[in-house]
């Protein structure tokens, strides 16, 4: 067990990475000396060099298309998006090629590319820091989407996002780098959780709460609060977006007949609608209220001022809880 | 393995009016002729403009701002280019250019206020016929460039008349031009023959990257990839930069086309203030610029004209002064933002999902209130 | 009355918000002398001039973008993508730039720009010919998503998107191009249909099919074939993405007790999440069967030989309505 | 209103190794010496991928095909190209380049099967270093300088050990100039001196437009502002791009860095066959180059040197006769494509919606099979 923040659990996974697989680069903008923004490749391009910690063009389409490259000669780049809000001129490398070269080739190429950034807001930003774009690349087959809520998960998930063969895109909750968890970092591979399934946090029998990145610790929160008033919550973290671990999530709503799901990226259109979506069909019978939705609102991300109101509080997931209860 | 080429080292001569030491040259093609009062006039602008940076540098560490990118030593670059533009040329700023919008007569309490967090925009564009800042690398160029269609379209180029004749400057950086919109941008205007100046203050940084990161040549070529004339200026010559900058609008103005200018310059500061240098550039190769500085480099040029006396000196300190104590106070006074506002102007006409979701959250909203009201008394 | 193909109607709308409109401008690729690759423009250069139908460099970042900056001029521009696969490198422009001018400005800039593209697939094309990126859009706050499916909404539809102060895109059902109908083209403004409004276009009692742009004809079909087993289904033509008109749609399920969403985009994270995840929620008591959801598969659009087995059919459709018919 | 300014007018004078009429001229620094068998297998693979071309068409309009991009025209580009280049190198096509295809040993079957629709990608990337087509334009040019920094950390540059040292070719239309990432790949290759040439064919238009829509320069000079050389070949000299290409990918494969070569050639037939090039075009501007024609042109060289007798030419006509044969009866014969592979390669690992995706609908598809089996009597 090492206790680590989140954002230097990120760190430990890709020097691990690094270290056991000499074909796993780093690209990005400041990457190198800076260490990047947030600090999460400090340290790396003095060990590994140049050549495998690539300070970029300031080109996010450059950074992914020659990540593409890299991976079609047999490099596993690891690209970092500076931020959220600057993923979109990539978004053709993305969504065209990188997503779509194995299913063109039929299975013959792999790009086994992963894609982190930071995502979601909360540390008082200004524009196009703060967003939450997982809905946009769920919806594009040939991508997987992961997001960890924990220093632990952080830790494994980018090595099990380098390691896998297929794209791979790994948001991390940008408020949470800094919060400190314990790490196992001596599990064997086995002993990992799977990348894509979901994570029961808390036992619970009244209502089921589902959350992923930096909502977790909010929905954890929101559980502690109301089992104060009494209410049992069960909180799971969804962890994988794409593909979605709906079996997780329907076992336990099968047992609380009522399920709440909390994320920051806007509702319409968000993951929160997938998932209602195929909960009210698996469990039609079991469920007692509406799935109710909490998340950010059908409006650009506001300014850093009023990003409290536009999040989601504990306040509006217990409004939820209150909601699913009552029907 | 062979890697990164050598970078572009500064081989072409750059326009310079002025030289390092503040002593007038003079330029085949590109000068300048101020009277006396405007020299003074650009003194000001410049120590306004340097002046607003340590402010909202104290500010921010106060936590008054939430964030800062300064200006410090590209002030010839944007005093000079500002005042080369006319009232009805339109503008499109960085995130940095603070200097091109003082230059336009807003409020520079507009500015801080996005570095607050009280406001994404500011200013009202149409007023002063300055863009909002752009915070997405080069994205502000190709509207820049649309925007030159539609001057085009309205008849306003190349008719002669000083009133109607209206030209775009887009402002950008070093590491933009590595931007594929950026390239878009130039050959677009070239192929449309649209009237854009792109200025692109090279200050030799994109946050912790070298320009020789960003491109093998220097940035001024990418003009003859596009079509256009690239123009390689002292950055830290505010009269160099205010008559090539001039000029390439008059050009524009008249139907003759866009122009790409290099501002060769240097970014004094940290990228921003969550910024830390250290990491990645040497104190000398800061201290290589001091000498080069734009203010003292112009103050030197009117001291040696005789254009300095201790009354205008002591009244620019007052100035100076006065301005800085009215940014202080005028942060503090700075309106916190309505939440509800949010939900205002995400559309033009209604959106039903906006309208649902603003109601839920103003009931929500005051439903709390009264709860936290009912536990505390009020006092929230 | 006047008969119309569904492409030919919107190229009498783009003549007559023209006609009506100085201001009114077209840019694209090949929108010129060869009047679109679906000849949509037809003509209009040669009656407007080479300034207002603009054949644009092939860059879709650069007309999207500088239709932007036309905007801000005062122009009304009117762009082509000149397929579905293709929007990609403009994606940047219209989610960073075009979405949220309107917001940063606190309504002080705006940017009424109106981007018409193919959608959808069934014409056996190559690859990035087929695509149905609906669902991307609607998750943008800022944008409005709308989709005719007759000649008649076609020729309303693109006059209101090109009346509209907002970003509108604009999807056009690519294998109804050449699909006849009756435009009513005397119509007063007041007597439209509003552009956010759904439309009931068969009515039934035993369950809702609601479907956009290319599948209401399929679901009109399906309606038709179940008819003749004695089953009567109400077909809902949602027309508007972004806004989306749930109350049209809610109040035919309260009277049928049944929905099934048929689109042709992949339904993981698609439009029909969307509904169903907003139906559960408002018509939970008269739901008597779980939202059923039929639309493309999580893959990369197929090659043409295989696409009818990837498109939603008839066959697809009725089995959905037996599913919750069944329940 | 000013509006489109003058196109790129070609004034520079091309890299030529044979005038229109085929005469044999030499050139400083770009030439080749090809032994008679080489030089008769040159216009073997001229007249093999002309004939693809012929075949395909005819096949497009008997519905064997969905669509048909033909190469007509472009021939000795093309084949010059793919002859310049080295098994080890690594080529990136677009959906035009058959003679990039060809030239590396692939079944032109392949290449159908992606016209027909009954493939995306056709061939074994990997067997032949050759990259699938790419349909959106310039998308494969990052990846091309890419994989260029890969083949640098592989150690496989400059060692001088030619069976080591590898290269990649990029290639790209006169409208590919335009979008953004051809920007970025330019100079990003440029940055890390990655080796990679980039085959530009200006055919001149790019579907309706004409290339003056797309740059106000010369495309080659685009290489001036990413800082790598740009050439200028004439693209209907076969000879011409076999020197010139040779020579870049050799730059490249030695450490020497990128090179950008635009290939002024003509597009002879339509953007594709849905295409109706009566409408944007006249038959005179055609015309003007079927006078250009490369493998006239050619031949007549051949001719000149004697290298042409009797025999040659009745093989080489029935050596043509049968691969069209094959290809006719090779596109009946390609197999029809089985829908549920669609499932097979989204994912290289399960996905837990495809899976279930997978599963209902075969599901489906048997029940639906059996239905109609009861109803047509198995006829289906
Ligand atoms: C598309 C995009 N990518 C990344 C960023 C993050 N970022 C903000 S400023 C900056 C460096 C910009 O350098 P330059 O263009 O030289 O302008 P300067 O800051 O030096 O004025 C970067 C990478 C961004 N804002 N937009
Ligand atoms: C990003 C993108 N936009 C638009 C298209 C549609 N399109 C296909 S080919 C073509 C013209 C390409 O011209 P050029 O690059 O000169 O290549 P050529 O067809 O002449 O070989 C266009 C616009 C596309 N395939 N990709
Ligand atoms: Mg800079
Ligand atoms: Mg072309």
């Amino acid at each position: 067990m090492e206790r680590m923040a989140l954002g230097k659990a990120i760190t430990a996974g890709l020097r691990a990475a690094m270290d056991r697989d000499p074909r796993v680069v780093l690209m990005g903008e400041d990457i190198g000396k800076l260490g990047g923004v947030f600090r999460v490749t400090d340290g790396l391009q003095k060990d590994f060099g140049e050549d495998r910690v690539i300070d970029t063009p300031l080109a996010e389409a450059g950074i992914v298309g020659t990540a593409t490259g890299m991976a079609l000669r047999g490099y596993r780049p690891v690209c970092e998006i500076q931020f959220n809000g600057f993923v979109y001129p990539a978004v053709n490398q993305i969504v065209t090629q990188l997503a779509k070269l194995r299913a063109r080739s039929r299975g013959r190429l792999s790009v086994p590319v992963v894609i982190r950034m930071p995502a979601g807001g909360g540390i008082g930003s200004v524009e196009h820091h703060s967003e939450s774009p997982e809905a946009l690349f769920a919806h594009v087959a040939g991508l997987r989407v992961v997001t960890p809520a924990s220093a632990h998960d952080a830790y494994w998930m980018v090595q099990q996002s380098i390691a896998s063969a297929d794209p791979v895109l790994f948001l991390e909750p940008e408020r949470r780098y800094w919060e400190k968890g314990d790490v196992d970092v001596d599990l064997a591979p086995g002993q990992v959780t799977p990348l894509h399934r979901a994570r029961v946090l808390r036992a619970g029998t009244d209502a089921t709460v589902v959350a992923y990145g930096p909502t977790v610790r909010l929905a954890l929160d929101a559980a502690a609060a109301a089992a104060e008033d009494g209410t049992q919550l069960e909180v799971v973290d969804l962890r994988s977006i794409s593909p979605m671990d709906v079996d997780t999530v329907a076992e336990s709503v099968q047992r609380t007949g009522r399920l709440v799901v909390v994320q920051e990226a806007p509702t319409f259109f968000g993951a929160g609608a997938e998932l209602a979506a195929r909960v009210q069909e698996r469990c039609f019978y079991s469920l007692e209220a509406p799935v109710q939705r909490v998340g950010g609102f059908h409006v650009p991300y506001p300014v850093a001022r009023v990003e409290e109101h536009y999040l989601p509080g504990i306040d509006r997931v217990l409004d939820a809880v209150d909601r699913a209860l009552a029907a | 393995m062979s890697d990164a080429a050598a970078g572009p080292a500064r081989t072409e001569p750059m326009v310079q009016l002025l030289d390092p030491s503040g002593v007038r040259r003079h330029h085949p093609e590109h000068d300048v002729d101020l009277a006396p009062d405007e020299l003074r006039d650009v003194l000001r602008d410049l120590v306004l403009l340097r002046r607003l940076d340590a402010e909202a540098e104290a500010l921010q560490r106060q936590g008054e701002l939430g964030l800062w990118a300064g200006s410090r030593g590209q002030e010839g670059a944007q005093v000079g280019a500002a005042r080369a533009t006319r009232p009805h040329d339109q503008v499109f700023p960085t995130y940095r250019d603070h200097g091109a919008v003082l230059g336009r007569g807003i409020d520079p309490l507009h500015v801080l206020s996005l570095y607050r967090g009280t406001d994404h925009g500011g200013w009202d564009p149409a007023a002063h016929r300055v863009h909002p800042y752009t915070l997405v690398i080069a994205a502000q160029l190709l509207p820049a460039v649309g925007y030159g269609m539609g001057i085009q379209r309205d008849g306003a180029v190349g008719t002669g008349d000083p009133a109607r004749d209206t030209a775009v400057i887009a402002y950008l950086g070093d590491g933009a031009s590595s931007q594929g919109e950026t390239a878009e941008a130039l050959s677009w205007a070239a192929v449309f023959n649209a009237p854009v100046v792109f200025f692109c203050q090279n200050n030799q940084w994109a946050i912790s990257e070298p320009v020789e990161r960003q491109t093998r040549v220097p940035i001024h070529r990418r003009a003859e990839g596009a079509g256009m004339p690239g123009v390689l200026v002292d950055g830290n010559d505010v009269l160099a930069c205010l008559a090539v900058v001039r000029s390439a609008l008059d050009r524009a103005r008249a139907g003759g086309g866009p122009t790409f200018v290099e501002a060769y310059t240097y970014r004094m500061g940290a990228h921003t203030t969550s910024d830390d240098p250290t990491r990645y550039r040497s104190a000398a190769d800061v201290d290589a610029w001091r000498d080069k500085d734009p203010i003292d480099r112009f103050r030197a040029h009117l001291a040696s004209e005789g254009l300095l006396d201790e009354a205008f000196e002591t009244a620019l300190a007052a100035e100076a002064d006065a301005f800085a104590e009215r940014l202080r106070a005028g942060v503090r006074a700075l309106p916190e933002p309505d939440p509800a506002a949010m939900f205002d102007h995400a559309y033009a006409e209604p959106h039903t999902q906006v309208v649902e979701e603003r109601d839920e959250f103003l009931a929500a909203w005051a439903r709390h209130d009264e709860e936290s009201a009912a536990i505390t008394g009020g006092a929230r």
